[in-house]
C-alpha cells in the first residue's frame, strides 16, 4: 500500500489539469479541427477554469466530494461531447468514492473504474473507437499498479489512436479519413492522467 | 480575421443581448443563455423547447414564437449547451402539458439533452425528446453516430410547433415530431470553410474552385471533394442524394437553405435548378422556402431539404407561425 | 469563384425563375425582369415601384407585397434596370390611382427611372418619384452626384407601401415617402469587398484585418480605410457619423443591416453595441431590425440606417406588411 | 466638302464599334473596377451587342433613323449610367440628322453636338467632371475638321481624364481618390470615335 490521499490533493491535482489543459487548449484545438470542430481546446478551458474557480471557492471535505463536484462543473460549464463525458467520469468515480477522508491508489483505481464504466456506458463506445477511452481504459488499468504506469498507459493509448478509424463522436463522419489523426478526447485523457501522476510525485512516492 | 466581434469570448453573450433589444416579444437570458417566448408558459400548450451549438442562426433561437418553439438553448460556438440551460428553459416554458425536446443527432447535444431530460424529470416535467437525423451525407449505422441533423430540425420544430399551438397532447406532438423526422432527408454542399471567432481561421482547408459535397454545419466534411460544379449539377448531384434515401411517393416541403455566405441571389438561382431536378424527378413540391436558416457562421454554400408531407403535415406547415426568422398566416 | 451559379450571363434570371417556384403569390415576369403582387393592381390603391442593380437582395424583389412594394424591376448585377421594365412595371400594376417610383440616388437609376417616368406618362401614367439618398459617407454637394441610397430605402418602401395600402392618394404617398427620406441616415462598413459574377474577383482589395469605413452596396470605396476595429468601435463610428447628420430629437426606428457575408450571429452582437451607444445618445430607439436586408453579394460588413419617426410614421412602420423578406401584422 | 454618308455607313459603324466594345470590354471594366462598379464592359457589351442585331434584322433607311433606333435600343438594354447616356447620344444626334438620305462629315459634326448638348443636360455634368463628355465634347468639335482629328481629339480628351477628380458619376464618390485612373466612360467614347474614324476611312477619305 502507498500512501493515502486527501481531498486536498484531489484539488491540486485538479487545478493543475486546469493549468495544463490552459496550456495545451491550442494542440487540443488543432487536433479537433483535423478530425471535428476545432472547440475541444475552449471547452476544457472553460470547464477546468470553472472548476478551478469552484474548488478554490467552495473546496469539498473528501476526495469523492471533490470529484462529485468537479463533475458536476464539468456538465454545467462544458457542453459538447466532453462536458457529459468527462463530467460522468468524475462524477461517478467521486461516488464511488463514497465518504472517505482518504483514498488509496487501488481504491482509486477502482473508482475510476466504475467512472470509465460509466463514460463507455453514457456514449456507446468501446477501445478502439477512436475516443478518450482508448486513453481511459489503458490508464485506469494501469493505475493499479503505479500513477507513472498510468501516465504511460494514457499516453500510449492517445497514440494508439492515430491509426484508428473513428467510429463515435464528430470524428467518425469522416469515415476512413479520420485515420492518421490522433483522437482530441484520447489526448486530453493523457493529459489529466500526466498531472494526476505529477501531483501524486510532488508530493511523495506513490 | 473579418468578423464583426468585440473579443470570440463574448460573441454569444453579445448575440443575445443584441437579440433582446431587438425583439421585445422574446425574453432573452443572456446570462443564462436561454432564449423564450415572453407569453410562456402557454396555458395547457405542450411546450418545445431546442438548442445546440451557436453559429447556425437564425436556428434556433430566430425560431422561437408562437407557432414553433417556446424556448431555445444555445451553447457555446458549435458547441452543444448544458444540460442546466435545457432544465431551466423547460421549468420556465412548461404549463404543465409537458416539453418536447428536439434534439439534433450530435453526440454533445444527445448526451447533453439526455442528462438534462433526467434532470427535468427529477423536478416533476414531463419530457419527450426527438431526435433529428436527416443527412444523407453521413452513413448511417449501428455501430456510429449516425446521421447528423441539419436542415430537417426547421420542418419538425415549425410542424411540430404548429401541432402544439393547436393543443394536440405531448404524445402527439412527438409522434408528429418523429414522422416528420422520418420524412426528412438532407443534403449540404460547401464552397468555402467557416472560420469559427475562437480558431480565428478557416476550420478546414477548401482551396477556391473545389466543393466539398455533403458537408456538415459544423463544417464536418461530406462524401467527397471535387472540382467546381454549375449550380444545375450540384442540383442534380444533391437532390438524387436525399431522393434516393427518401424515396418520396407524395408532395414534398422543400427548404434551399444558405450556409451563410452565399448571396440570396444565388440560393434564388439555385431553387430554380432543384425545382427543375425535381420536376424531372416527377415530384411534386407543395412549398418552397429559401434563405439562410440553419447556417455555418460565414460558410458560402448551401443545402437541400426534402420534407414528404400528408395532409396533416402540409396543413401543420401552412399553420401561422410568428418567430424572428419564420412567419406567415395571421 | 466561390459561387453558386451557372454561368455569369443567366445569373439574374436564374434567380428570377427561382423565385418564381419560391412565390406563387408573386408574378415573376423572367423575360422581362419584373416582380410583381399578383394581386396588381389593387382598385384605388396607389401602386408603388422600385428597382435597380441586382445583388441587393431581398431588395427589392424580396419587398414584394401587401403593404409594401407593388412591382420591382432588378436590373443586371449592380446595374440598374432599363426604362422598359419600369414602364411595363408600372403599366402592370397601376389601377388608375398613380405610380409611385422609389429610386436610390445613383446616376443610372435616377436616368433610366426618369426616361421611364416620361414614357409611362405618355402612356397615360399619372407618375411620382422619390429619391433615396441617406449614405451620409458621401459629402453631398450640388455639383456631384450627391448622396446614394442604401438602406433607407426599406424604410421608404416599407412606410409609404402601408400609406398607399391604407388608401392615401398619390400626392401624399409622394409627400410621406419624401419625408421617411428626410429623416434617414445610413453609414456602411464593409470587413471584406464583394466579388460580382462577371469579373470574378473582388471589386476592391481589402487586407484582411483592414476595414472600409463609409462604403457603398457596390462596394464603392467610403471615408477611410482602418485595421481591425472592434464591433464596439465600429458601432460607435457608424452610429456617430449618422447621428451627426440625422440630429434626431425623437424616437428612431434602427436597421442593423449585414451586407450578405456576416453571420447573423455577428449582426445581433453588433446591435448590442448600436443599442449602446443610442441609449449613450439618449437616442430613444421604437423599433429594432436585424438582418440582411440591402446587401452587396457576398460582401463581409453591415450598416446602420436610422429613421425619426413621429406618431404617423411608427404607426405605418407597424401596419402590416407581407413579403418575401418583411413580413408582420395581420 | 467631302463626301455624304448614307445609312449603311452609320449601320458599319455601329457593327464595328460593337466589335471594339467586345474585344476591349475587359479592359472597360477594368477601369471601372478601379473607380466605379466594375460593370461598364459588361454594360457596352450587352447593348451595342443589341444594337448589331437589331440594325442586321431591320436595317433603317436613312442615317438619323439608324442613330434614332441605335440610341433607342442602348437605352432599353444597357441600364446603368451609359445606357440613357449614349442612348440619347445616340438618339438625339439621329434626330438631328432629320430625314435625310446622305449626310456630310459636317452636318454630322453639328447633330453630334446636339446629342452632345443632350448629354451633358441630362446628366449634369460638364468638361472636366472626368466623365465622357471629357472625349465627346472635343471629339465632336474636332470632327468639323476631319474624322482622324475626332478620333486624336476623343483620344487625348480621354486620357486627359486621369489627373481630374471626378464631380458626377459612381466615381465621384472616391472624392480624391478618384484622381490617376482613366475615366470609363470617357474612354469608350474614345473608342467609338476610333471606330468611327476607321470606318469613314475603309470607305475613302473624309
Ligand atoms: N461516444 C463517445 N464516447 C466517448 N468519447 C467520445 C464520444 N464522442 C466523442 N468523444 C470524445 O470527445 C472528444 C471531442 O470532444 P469535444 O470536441 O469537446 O466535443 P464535440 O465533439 O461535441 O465538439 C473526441 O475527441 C472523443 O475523444
Ligand atoms: N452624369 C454623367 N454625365 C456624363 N457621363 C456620366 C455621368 N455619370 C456617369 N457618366 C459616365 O458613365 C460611365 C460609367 O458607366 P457605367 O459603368 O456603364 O454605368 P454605372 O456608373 O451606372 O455603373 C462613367 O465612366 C462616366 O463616363
Ligand atoms: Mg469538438
Ligand atoms: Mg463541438
Ligand atoms: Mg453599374
Ligand atoms: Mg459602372
Amino acid at each position: 500500500m502507498g500512501e493515502a490521499f486527501d481531498a486536498g490533493f484531489f484539488v491540486r491535482w485538479l487545478e493543475a489539469a486546469a493549468l495544463a489543459v490552459d496550456r495545451e487548449a491550442g494542440l487540443l484545438t488543432e487536433l479537433d479541427s483535423a478530425i471535428g470542430d476545432a472547440d475541444h481546446g475552449a471547452n476544457l478551458q472553460r470547464g477546468f477554469a470553472a472548476v478551478a474557480e469552484l474548488l478554490a471557492k467552495e473546496p469539498p471535505a473528501t476526495p469523492g466530494a471533490v470529484l462529485v463536484a468537479a463533475g458536476r462543473q464539468l456538465i454545467s460549464t462544458v457542453g459538447g461531447a466532453s462536458g457529459p463525458l468527462y463530467g460522468t467520469l468524475l462524477r461517478r468515480t467521486g461516488k464511488a468514492l463514497g465518504e472517505d477522508e482518504h483514498v488509496g491508489r487501488e481504491r482509486l483505481a477502482e473508482a475510476f473504474a466504475v467512472g470509465v464504466a460509466a463514460v463507455s456506458q453514457l456514449g456507446g463506445a468501446q477501445v478502439g473507437d477512436k475516443t478518450m477511452l482508448d486513453a481511459l481504459v489503458p490508464a485506469v488499468e494501469a493505475l493499479r499498479v503505479s500513477f507513472g504506469a498510468a501516465r504511460t498507459a494514457a499516453e500510449e493509448g492517445a497514440l494508439a489512436t492515430v491509426p484508428l478509424q473513428a467510429r463515435k463522436g464528430r470524428a467518425s463522419y469522416l469515415g476512413e479519413r479520420s485515420i492518421g489523426h490522433q483522437d482530441p478526447g484520447a489526448t486530453s485523457s493523457a493529459l489529466l492522467f500526466a498531472e494526476l501522476a505529477g501531483t501524486a510525485r510532488a508530493e511523495g512516492p506513490a | 480575421m473579418r468578423m464583426l466581434i468585440n473579443v470570440p469570448e463574448t460573441v454569444v453573450a453579445d448575440a443575445l443581448r443584441g437579440m433582446a433589444a431587438a425583439h421585445p416579444e422574446l425574453t432573452v437570458d443572456v446570462e443564462r443563455g436561454i432564449v423564450a417566448r415572453r407569453d410562456a408558459p402557454v396555458a395547457g400548450k405542450v411546450a418545445l423547447v431546442s438548442g445546440g451549438g451557436s453559429g447556425h442562426e437564425p436556428l434556433h433561437g430566430g425560431f422561437v414564437g408562437p407557432g414553433m418553439l417556446s424556448a431555445a438553448c444555445p451553447g457555446a460556438i458549435f458547441t452543444s449547451p448544458v444540460p442546466d440551460q435545457m432544465v431551466r428553459a423547460a421549468a420556465a416554458v412548461d404549463s404543465g402539458a409537458g416539453v418536447l425536446f428536439v434534439v439534433k443527432n450530435y453526440t454533445g447535444d444527445v448526451l447533453n439533452f439526455e442528462m438534462a431530460a433526467e434532470l427535468a424529470e427529477d423536478e416533476g416535467i414531463q419530457v419527450a425528446k426527438v431526435l433529428v437525423d436527416d443527412d444523407v451525407a453521413v452513413t448511417d449505422s449501428l455501430y456510429t453516430a449516425g446521421r447528423r441533423g441539419t436542415g430537417g430540425t426547421l420542418f419538425v420544430e415549425k410542424i411540430a410547433g404548429a401541432a402544439a399551438e393547436a393543443g394536440a397532447p405531448l404524445q402527439r406532438v412527438e409522434a408528429i415530431a418523429r414522422r416528420v423526422n422520418s420524412r426528412c432527408r438532407s443534403f449540404g454542399v460547401a464552397l468555402s470553410a467557416c472560420t469559427t471567432p475562437a480558431k480565428g481561421s478557416p476550420t478546414f482547408e477548401l482551396p477556391a474552385g473545389e466543393l466539398e459535397l455533403g458537408v456538415g454545419i459544423h463544417g464536418e466534411p461530406g462524401r467527397e471533394r471535387r472540382g467546381m460544379m454549375t449550380s444545375r449539377e450540384i442540383a442534380d448531384y444533391a437532390v438524387d442524394a436525399v431522393v434516393e434515401d427518401l424515396r418520396p411517393s407524395g408532395p414534398v416541403l422543400a427548404l434551399i437553405n444558405g450556409m451563410g455566405g452565399t448571396p440570396l441571389l444565388e440560393l434564388y438561382g439555385f431553387n430554380a435548378e432543384v425545382q427543375r431536378v425535381l420536376t424531372e424527378r416527377g415530384i411534386p413540391v407543395a412549398r418552397t422556402l429559401v434563405g439562410n436558416y440553419v447556417t455555418s457562421l460565414d460558410m458560402a454554400g448551401c443545402s437541400v431539404t426534402l420534407c414528404e408531407v400528408d395532409e396533416e403535415l402540409l396543413r401543420l406547415w401552412d399553420a401561422p407561425v410568428r418567430t424572428p426568422a419564420l412567419r406567415w398566416g395571421r
